[in-house]
């Protein structure tokens, strides 16, 4: 069961180890010289940032399938329209300085032959509007796709399938270059934000410690939300849907606010995202994009939320590294991973370390369980 | 808009359910009224639950009018979540309580409340609401039990919960479904004190087999066979009725 | 007149044949310029050699040798050498510096029609049907003497009919009289394809009202029939792919659909049954060639076996820890579904393998104008005997039964004296099974690579949940409903957009039907 | 002793690794080879090897490791635009330098990338003429996937065609996904285009998983080489070793380089290729020749600068000049993309080509297409006081800031 | 001699302990009736001894081999059937197909349904094409009884089986019972709450009091009054 306090233990470590991050992150980057041995080399930064975005990412499936039981192998979607979101308003600031000098029209409009800008365009020159399309777009599509589908009673691999139809369908309308959204290639070439170069020490420090801030705030959000008497509801549906309805909960309305809330976490996950790794393309729609972000949480371990982050940070990690140091065989290594982890941590990581709360619990229980019902 | 057309608090008429050519429940019809209690008794496979499974929006009669609170409700349009919103509480043949939870939220759940989203958002357990799940724990005897998993209750301390959530829900019209099996003849008794007391202030439906039970009970009865009514009245003027003892309670 | 301009060709067609002296012809075919050698092929055809037949498909295969100045030979089959010129055997050596004639696309159609003109009068019935069919296309009016001594000679009813439509084609590009296009314009429509609309568009202005109205009314009677073979095709079409989609998913249905593991695994049986398909080729292409013909009938049990086998140790070791927490199937198949990927991909290397189709699988199937190629038409039926299969022993006999108790309730069915284990380790490798066999229909069709089995993941998970879980029914159905929906939709939009408005309407159909197309319903199912 | 390291960007794993797995094997070999001669500078090349799993953000990442972590000298990959497009920030960041060795659509020229497959006119064009002069083609099915090198090549193709007037109506755009694998519709639409009288072809720019199941159609249905040629940019021959190629002999492919060419470095380069992979039956394409002029080119060009600095190298690579394997001189142009022959093959039974038509001459890439609006006036040339990648003669100026040299 | 014989048997689930030493012997011809209150333990000491739950400390036997360490399919196969409290037919399989899951631990040539089924419970028998999970309560009880039947078992045990029966049909449950015992074949292990029920069938009494058995002796040793003290409140 959840602990009931907003900020519990894990919470604690969670957070001071996030406000950690953002200081000694930028600080060793930019603070030490290159040849101290606690210097961060800059390309870790961004990949860390990375990181800490699909973490951001886990926590928003985690809090849907941890907490409500819908298990979206879809969330890529949303990740990937923030991510566009942003992504047009960097394509936008490049301004006269892609390749064909069109001081309105991206490169690939150019080259499409395009004379104007789409109305879809409009307005992601001016970036409060674009951020507000971050959260927006992808809420709206939450809005509608889970009005629909929650009212219908779609559920459990029903609800799972459609979400996966969704990303596809979305992965293969972006991939057509005639939704003027750069087609197979996406965006990409960003060159600053606010003026200020995205290369630069400082605007990966930047974004680095805003990864961060975005990722306590989100725990923080999604900690309130399953602490509040709205998260005991939702874990009511989530084991026993049709109880709950004869509780007097619609439930299609809870569904409906946890899933645009964390369909919008997921946008912000991505706009985040983007500006870190330099491009957006089709690709982020794809359904096993989806499927790994739900891994990362299983891999952590479902319903803890810490576990979720910490889960897509180890795999991600893990996936750094492997591909790296064992290029040929490190599907071995992540698959074995994941086998192991269900095999032999039921919980995930998290239900290893959640073993020690587990003893305490145990000697208290023992004491009330010894005698049964009065 | 809120015109009671009748006095009745529940008002079935005609009610017919089919499931693949099986008629579950025949032309049933039947009234309750505010503050009754009423006993339905009936052989395995009457259509009792079906019955439940109409008034509280599970089931879709084939034809058939459900009213509820005067007239003023279609229960056939309404779905559960709203029905319940209007006061029908109903506990389960089978008791199914949220397994994951303990059992002092399964009440805290219940409770009459404004039940949206955005209400729960923003709200948490005050001392008035603990005061409440207490009080209501007290009177189903789990107490000890509170913090325990709904789910790792034996079968009759669910039974107890359910109720509980019932009695938390604070409905104008209780369906009880076999609240007693399971449970120690003692504590059957004591149920049927409960549910009279209940009866004081709401109106209470009671399917049950136990005719113990019912008797304790003493109310009106109403036997129910191939999905309508077979005979009504007083426990001892149904049970000496050829065709109850028949089809139902046997020699 | 008709017959003076006969008359006139066949002394054309003579003075041609003086003309080129055999040297001449064998100067061109070595040449280097395709013009050339277009050429000498003609020349050839008609130069009278009693070889000239020989030679010219000698030449398809590399086999006719020439050199210019030399006298041309060529290989036959058997190897031994012939002088063109003589059609007698050459002298030992005598291929010394001669090269195989340089042979493109352009060169082989030429030697195609000219060998058309020769085999006009061969005795195979198969082959003169062929120099028709190739005759009609080629449409030269210099074929038309060799044509009609054909027609003369011809008593196959089927050849004869498509000699005159051939001699119809001709006349329709010649000045013949009125009547004569008129009656051509008729029996060229017969066909009623693509190839006669295409010689009635083609008419001249110039014609005749009389054949001019005809053929229109002729193309008009082409192009309906056409429009309708169409929609007929796009049906056609929509069925043998709902029929891949069936074979890839009906493992699923047993995996997911009845034991309910989320079996991310699936696609890597289908690519298991593919490769062992890939290796019991190469064991028959070294062990045993003469059964190369039959490789797909040991294939099959040999697949289902592998991957059955496969699915069996996953199930022991990996799964039957999971029951109970249907979610977690999710993450341990997806990891083994990497480490299968990868394993063949150490072990087979990265690139695809060739699997080779049986002739008797090999080239289509013409009715009335639809082709359907035979290893699709093969694919169809192999879904559906797969399917009834399946449905027998999940329905008719003691496994099934026990199965469907074991996956509804594990312990109690435990408690009833079903071994569960082994009904769950049986179970999830009949589903491995079968889709193990998919894999060797998909080798037919498809790449057998690495990746094979992740092509086909998302759609197999689609088609049994739009079928509906639990239910063999609906995934046929689905699967069948979905390939048509496909097909009829792509002429129109595409086949990316027509596979964007097919999910958008599955999403759609879900929320009218929130369980599938064959909903279990009843009181239990969300009690 | 120091060495120097070589950056090896493949796909490993997941789609692309059919593709690329190849190239990073004859990296490895080449680096070998160089290894066996001394090094270079009298130091030993260290391959470093890192799988970028086919998924374009992680081609980014992983050239952000080569680059600053592993601090390669240069880097060999890529093979899709996307992936190319993905890592070109973090070179051009970074100055590191790229080879990138497959035929792409152009439109591109960037001071750290070195080209070294084929521009569109170094491969479609001259494939497009062959048709229509040895064919006498006349109709034109454009069939592709639907990503940009091949919506580029098609539309350069289609602007072509029609200026050498070539009717709209003769002209049939097809797009596919990736991996697209039922052919069954778009192949009988192909016949049904083809069957209209005139002589038509098929060109293909279908890249990657989709050919195998397009081939397969197009043999079942009996479309013929001889009825309805199909020429492929993206089908080489280890797309072909994959295939039962009997019904597929005669189509078309048209490349810079075909492993049936007939010459003593040719036959030098599949014998060492085949010894290094230890089977005699493994093909060589041409990317892999593209990585090994790349692979000389650089080495020539360190040799000749003195040393790795990126800097110095990407001046002196400019100029270098290298055997092919096709029997002449590859030359790197100022442009960043080198020169190549033109041949065009038809699929013979054992899954070879016969080279049918091959140009008089070594080609220069044009990076700016001629044939479209936007890139008609530009020219790259990084020689210095130019020094850019994409110069607009009409106007006289540098168009992209970050392109130019700082 | 006794047909099951329990001794000192613990049941923990998780860290609760829900069975304490409990000891128990049920004998052929013989019913053996388990009373106690709400939570007490008598559904773990039935699902202990049917094999559902692993047992912790103790031993079973059953006709003397001891099963306490055999997978709930092979006591299944030694004899024991089990009526668990709840029911648990299997949903999606017709009425028919539930009765002849009993087939499994039975010889081919065996494999027929017992035709008392149907003469105790007739409703089974005019719905034998629906599906299990749509039956009423009562009915899957009748059906989670007469599937049991079908297992010719040696050992019975029934968990609260007349839990949401009509009171006809208890009547033939009892009566069913009655025949069961009288053939002589079977031991019965009958948890019951039902307290006059209980007494008129049982040969032999148990109660249990928190985990523990407190009273264990014939019908004859324990009155109707004491039981009912027993187990009040
Ligand atoms: N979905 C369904 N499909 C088919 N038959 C059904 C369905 N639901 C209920 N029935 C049948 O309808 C009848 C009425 O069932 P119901 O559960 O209402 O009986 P009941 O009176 O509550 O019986 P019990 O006392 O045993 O609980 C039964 O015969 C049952 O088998
Ligand atoms: N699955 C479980 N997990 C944890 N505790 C359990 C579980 N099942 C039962 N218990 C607990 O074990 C004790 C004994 O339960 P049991 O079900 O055996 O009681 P019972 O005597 O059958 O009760 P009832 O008369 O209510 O059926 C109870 O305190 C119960 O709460
Ligand atoms: N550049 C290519 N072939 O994608
Ligand atoms: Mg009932
Ligand atoms: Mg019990």
């Amino acid at each position: 069961m959840t602990s009931t306090r907003l900020i519990d233990f894990k919470g604690y470590v969670f957070l001071a180890v996030l406000v950690a991050a953002v200081v000694i992150v930028p600080g060793l980057n930019l603070l030490l010289p290159a040849d101290n041995p606690f210097h961060i080399p800059s390309y870790l930064v961004p990949l860390l940032g990375k990181y800490l975005t699909y973490a951001l990412l886990a926590l928003a499936v985690d809090l849907v399938w941890g907490y409500c039981g819908i298990l979206s192998l879809g969330h890529g979607a949303f990740f990937a329209l923030g991510g566009y979101a942003i992504g047009m308003h960097l394509m936008r600031e490049i301004g006269p300085r892609g390749v064909y000098a069109n001081p309105e029209l991206p490169d690939f409009m150019v080259f499409l032959n395009l004379k104007e800008l789409p109305v879809w365009w409009w307005g992601f020159d001016f970036f409060p509007y674009a951020a507000l399309m971050v959260l927006l777009v992808p809420g709206a599509l939450a809005f509608v796709f889970g009005w629909f589908a929650f009212r219908s009673r779609v559920t459990g691999v029903y609800l799972s399938i459609i979400t996966q139809a969704l990303t596809f369908a979305l992965l293969l309308a972006f991939f057509r270059n005639d939704m003027i959204m750069g087609g197979n290639n996406g965006l990409t070439d960003f060159k600053d934000i606010f003026g200020i170069p995205l290369q630069t020490q400082g605007m990966r420090a930047s974004l680095f410690a805003l990864s961060a801030l975005a990722l306590g705030l989100g725990y923080l959000l999604c900690r309130y939300i399953v602490t509040s008497n709205f998260g005991k509801v939702l874990v009511a549906v989530r084991d026993q849907e049709s109880r709950t309805r004869f509780l007097g909960y619609k439930v299609e309305n809870y569904k409906l606010v946890v899933w645009v809330i964390s369909a919008m976490m997921a946008g912000v996950a991505g706009a985040l995202y983007v500006p870190q790794v330099g491009i957006i393309n089709p690709g982020e729609f794809s359904p096993a994009n989806s499927i790994e972000a739900v891994i990362w949480v299983a891999v952590g371990g479902r319903g803890t939320l810490v576990g979720a982050a910490l889960g897509a940070v180890l795999v991600n990690f893990a996936k750094t590294w492997l591909t790296g140091a064992f290029p040929e065989l490190w599907l071995f290594a992540l698959g074995g991973l994941f086998v192991v982890v269900t095999l032999f941590l039921p919980k995930g990581i998290m239900g290893l370390i959640g073993s020690m709360d587990s003893v305490k619990a145990w000697t208290t229980r023992r004491r009330a369980v010894a005698k049964p019902a009065e | 808009m809120d015109q009671k057309i009748s006095p009745e608090l529940l008002y079935l008429n005609d009610v017919s359910v089919v499931f693949d050519g099986f008629r579950a429940l025949n032309s049933l019809s039947l009234t309750i009224g505010e503050k009754e209690m009423r006993a339905i008794i009936g052989p395995n496979g009457a259509g009792k639950t079906t019955m439940m499974d109409v008034i509280t929006g599970k089931t879709r009669p084939t034809v058939g009018t459900a009213l509820f609170d005067g007239g003023v409700h279609d229960l056939t349009r309404l779905d559960e979540a709203t029905i319940a919103g209007l006061g029908i509480g109903r506990k389960f043949q089978t008791p199914t309580v949220i397994e994951n939870h303990d059992v002092e939220t399964n009440v805290e759940l219940a409770l009459k409340a404004d039940k949206g989203p955005f209400a729960k958002l923003f709200s948490r357990r005050t001392p008035q609401v603990q005061e409440r799940i207490d009080e209501i724990l007290e009177r189903v005897r789990l107490k000890n039990a509170r913090h325990r998993r709904a789910g790792d209750l034996s079968h009759g301390q669910k039974q107890w919960l359910e109720i509980g959530m019932l009695l938390a829900q604070e409905p104008k019209l209780l369906l009880v479904d076999e609240p007693a099996a399971g449970m120690t003849d003692a504590e059957t008794a004591d149920t049927a004190v409960l549910l009279r007391e209940i009866a004081e202030t709401r109106s209470v439906v009671v399917v049950e087999h136990d005719m113990i039970f019912v008797r304790d009970l003493d109310v009106k009865v109403t036997v129910l066979h191939e999905g309508s009514v077979l005979a009504e009245g007083s426990l001892d003027h149904v049970s000496s009725n050829e065709r109850v003892i028949e089809v139902y309670l046997g020699r | 007149m008709t017959l003076l301009r006969i008359l006139l060709c066949l002394v054309a067609l003579a003075g041609v044949a003086r003309a080129a002296e055999p040297q001449a012809i064998f100067d061109r075919l070595a040449s280097t310029k395709y013009d050339d050698i277009e050429a000498g092929v003609g020349d050839l055809a008609t130069s009278g050699l009693p070889a000239a037949a020989d030679a010219l498909s000698a030449a398809l295969d590399g086999r006719l040798l020439v050199a210019p100045g030399k006298p041309a030979l060529f290989k036959t089959p058997m190897g031994t050498t012939i002088d063109v010129a003589t059609n007698a055997p050459a002298a030992a050596g005598a291929d010394a510096g001669l090269k195989p004639v340089r042979v493109n696309n352009r060169i082989r159609r030429a030697v195609a029609t000219a060998i058309g003109t020769l085999t006009l009068m061969s005795p195979d019935a198969r082959a003169r049907l062929r120099a028709a069919e190739s005759v009609f296309r080629g449409r030269d009016p210099e074929t038309l003497p060799a044509l009609d001594k054909a027609l003369a000679a011809e008593k196959d009813e089927r050849v004869l009919a498509a000699m005159r439509r051939a001699k119809a084609a001709i006349t329709l590009t010649t000045d013949a009289p009125e009547a004569d296009k008129v009656a051509a314009v008729g029996l060229v429509a017969e066909r009623g394809d693509q190839d006669g609309l295409v010689l009635l568009r083609g008419l001249s202005e110039t014609a005749p009202a009389a054949v001019k109205s005809a053929a229109a009314s002729a193309i008009q009677a082409i192009e309906t029939r056409q429009a309708m073979l169409a929609r007929v095709q796009d049906v056609a079409y929509g069925v043998s792919l709902g029929s891949v989609l069936l074979l890839a998913a009906v493992g699923l249905a047993i995996t997911f659909g009845v034991m309910g593991v989320i079996n991310m695994a699936h696609g890597e049986m289908v690519m298991l049954g593919a490769y062992t398909t890939y290796l019991v080729q190469d064991l028959l292409r070294t062990f045993a060639p003469g059964l190369m013909e039959g490789s797909l009938a040991i294939a099959v049990p040999a697949a289902f076996l592998v991957a059955g086998a496969v699915g069996v140790a996953i199930e022991r070791l990996v799964i039957r820890h999971l029951y109970g927490r249907p979610l977690e199937t999710l993450l341990a198949t997806f990891g083994i579904s990497l480490m299968l990927q990868q394993a063949v991909r150490s072990i087979f290397g990265p690139s695809n393998r060739e699997v080779s189709t049986p002739d008797w699988l090999s080239g289509s199937l013409d009715l009335f104008g639809l082709t359907l190629t035979w290893n699709r038409v093969a694919i169809v039926l192999f879904a559906l005997a797969v399917f009834f299969a399946l449905q027998l022993v999940l329905k008719k006999t003691t496994l099934g039964l026990q199965v469907r108790a074991v996956t509804q309730n594990r312990r109690m069915a435990s408690s009833m004296g079903i071994r569960t284990d082994r009904i769950d380790a049986l179970t999830f490798g009949l589903g491995s099974g079968v889709a193990g066999m998919a894999g060797v229909a998909l080798s037919q069709i498809d790449n057998v690579s690495p990746n094979l089995g992740q092509g086909y993941i998302i759609d197999s998970f689609m088609v049994v949940v739009f079928g509906g879980v639990g239910n063999l029914w609906g995934t046929l159905v689905g699967a069948l409903t979905i390939g048509v929906a496909n097909k009829l939709l792509e002429p129109f939009a595409g086949a990316v957009l027509g596979k964007i408005i097919l999910l958008v309407m599955i999403i759609l159909f879900i929320q009218k039907r929130p369980r599938g197309l064959f909903a279990l319903k009843g009181r239990f199912v969300d009690a | 002793q120091e060495t120097i390291k070589i950056g090896i960007l493949h796909s490993l794993s997941g789609t692309m690794a059919i593709s690329e797995t190849t190239l990073k094997d004859v990296m490895l070999m080449l680096i070998e080879e160089q290894n066996k001669k001394g090094g270079v500078l009298g130091k030993k090349l260290q391959p470093v090897v890192v799988d970028p799993a086919s998924n374009w953000p992680l081609f980014a990442e992983k050239a952000r490791e080569l680059l600053t972590k592993e601090k390669v000298a240069a880097t060999f990959g890529c093979w899709t635009s996307v992936s190319r497009k993905s890592v070109l920030p973090v070179f051009e960041e970074a100055n590191g330098i790229l080879f990138y060795p497959v035929q792409y659509e152009g439109e591109e020229s960037s001071k750290n990338v070195f080209y070294t497959g084929a521009a569109p006119n170094q491969q479609a064009i001259p494939a497009v003429d062959y048709l229509m002069n040895e064919e006498g083609v006349q109709r034109w099915v454009l069939a592709g996937t639907d990503y940009v090198y091949p919506r580029t090549t098609n539309k350069i193709l289609e602007a072509y065609l029609k200026s050498k007037g070539v009717a709209q109506e003769d002209i049939l755009i097809n797009y596919t996904p990736f991996g697209h694998s039922d052919w069954q519709t778009i192949v009988s639409e192909i016949k049904k285009f083809g069957s209209s009288g005139k002589k038509t072809a098929v060109v293909s720019t279908i890249n990657g998983d989709a050919n195998v199941p397009f081939y397969k159609e197009l043999g079942n249905q009996g479309v013929k080489a001889t009825d309805i040629p199909v020429v492929a940019f993206s089908v080489g021959e280890e797309e072909l070793a994959g295939l039962d190629t009997k019904p597929l002999v005669g189509h078309l492919a048209a490349w810079n380089y075909f492993m049936s060419v007939d010459n003593d470095a040719n036959k030098a380069f599949i014998e060492q290729w085949q010894a290094f992979i230890k089977n005699d039956k493994r093909v060589t394409n041409d990317p892999m020749e593209a990585h090994y002029i790349g692979f000389n080119m650089w080495v020539k060009a360190v040799e000749k600068a003195g040393t790795t600095e990126p800097d110095a190298v990407i001046d002196a690579l400019i100029g270098v000049s290298v055997p092919n394997l096709t029997g002449g001189y590859s030359t790197m142009m100022p442009n960043h993309h080198i020169t190549k022959p033109v041949l065009i093959g038809e699929i013979k039974e054992d899954g070879q080509f016969d080279t049918v038509f091959e140009t008089p001459g070594l080609l220069v890439a044009n990076e700016w297409s001629p044939y479209l609006e936007g890139s008609k006036d530009l020219i790259a040339d990084w020689r210095k006081p130019l020094s850019c990648g994409n110069f607009n003669v009409k106007t006289g100026k540098c168009g992209g800031g970050a392109k130019a040299s700082q | 001699m006794s047909a099951l014989t329990v001794t000192d048997l613990d049941l923990y689930y998780g860290a609760a302990q829900a069975l304490k030493k409990v000891s128990l012997t049920a004998a052929l011809g013989k019913v053996t009736c388990v009373l106690g209150r709400n939570g007490v333990g008598k559904t773990s000491l039935m699902r202990a001894v049917a094999g559902v739950r692993p047992i912790k400390a103790g031993s079973i036997t059953l006709n003397g081999e001891t099963i306490d360490r055999l997978a709930p399919h092979e006591r299944a196969r030694r004899g024991v059937a089990f009526v668990p409290q709840g029911r648990e037919i299997f949903p999606l399989l017709t009425v028919k197909e539930n009765i002849e899951t009993g087939f499994a631990p039975l010889k081919r040539k065996d494999r027929t349904v017992p035709s008392e089924i149907f003469d105790l419970f007739p409703v089974l028998k005019s719905m034998l094409g629906r599906r299990g999970g749509d039956l009423s309560g009562g009915q899957q009880q009748q059906l989670a009884i007469g599937r049991a039947l079908t297992m010719r078992p040696k050992l019975l045990i029934l968990d609260e089986p007349t839990e949401g029966i009509q009171p006809s049909i208890i009547k033939d449950i009892g009566r069913a019972i009655n025949l069961l015992r009288s053939r002589g074949d079977m031991a019965i292990l009958l948890v019951e709450q039902y307290v006059e029920f209980a007494h008129e069938l049982a040969d032999e009494i148990a109660v249990m009091e928190r985990g523990e058995i407190v009273l264990h002796g014939p019908k004859s040793e324990i009155s109707e009054e004491e039981l009912r003290r027993r187990v009040a409140v």
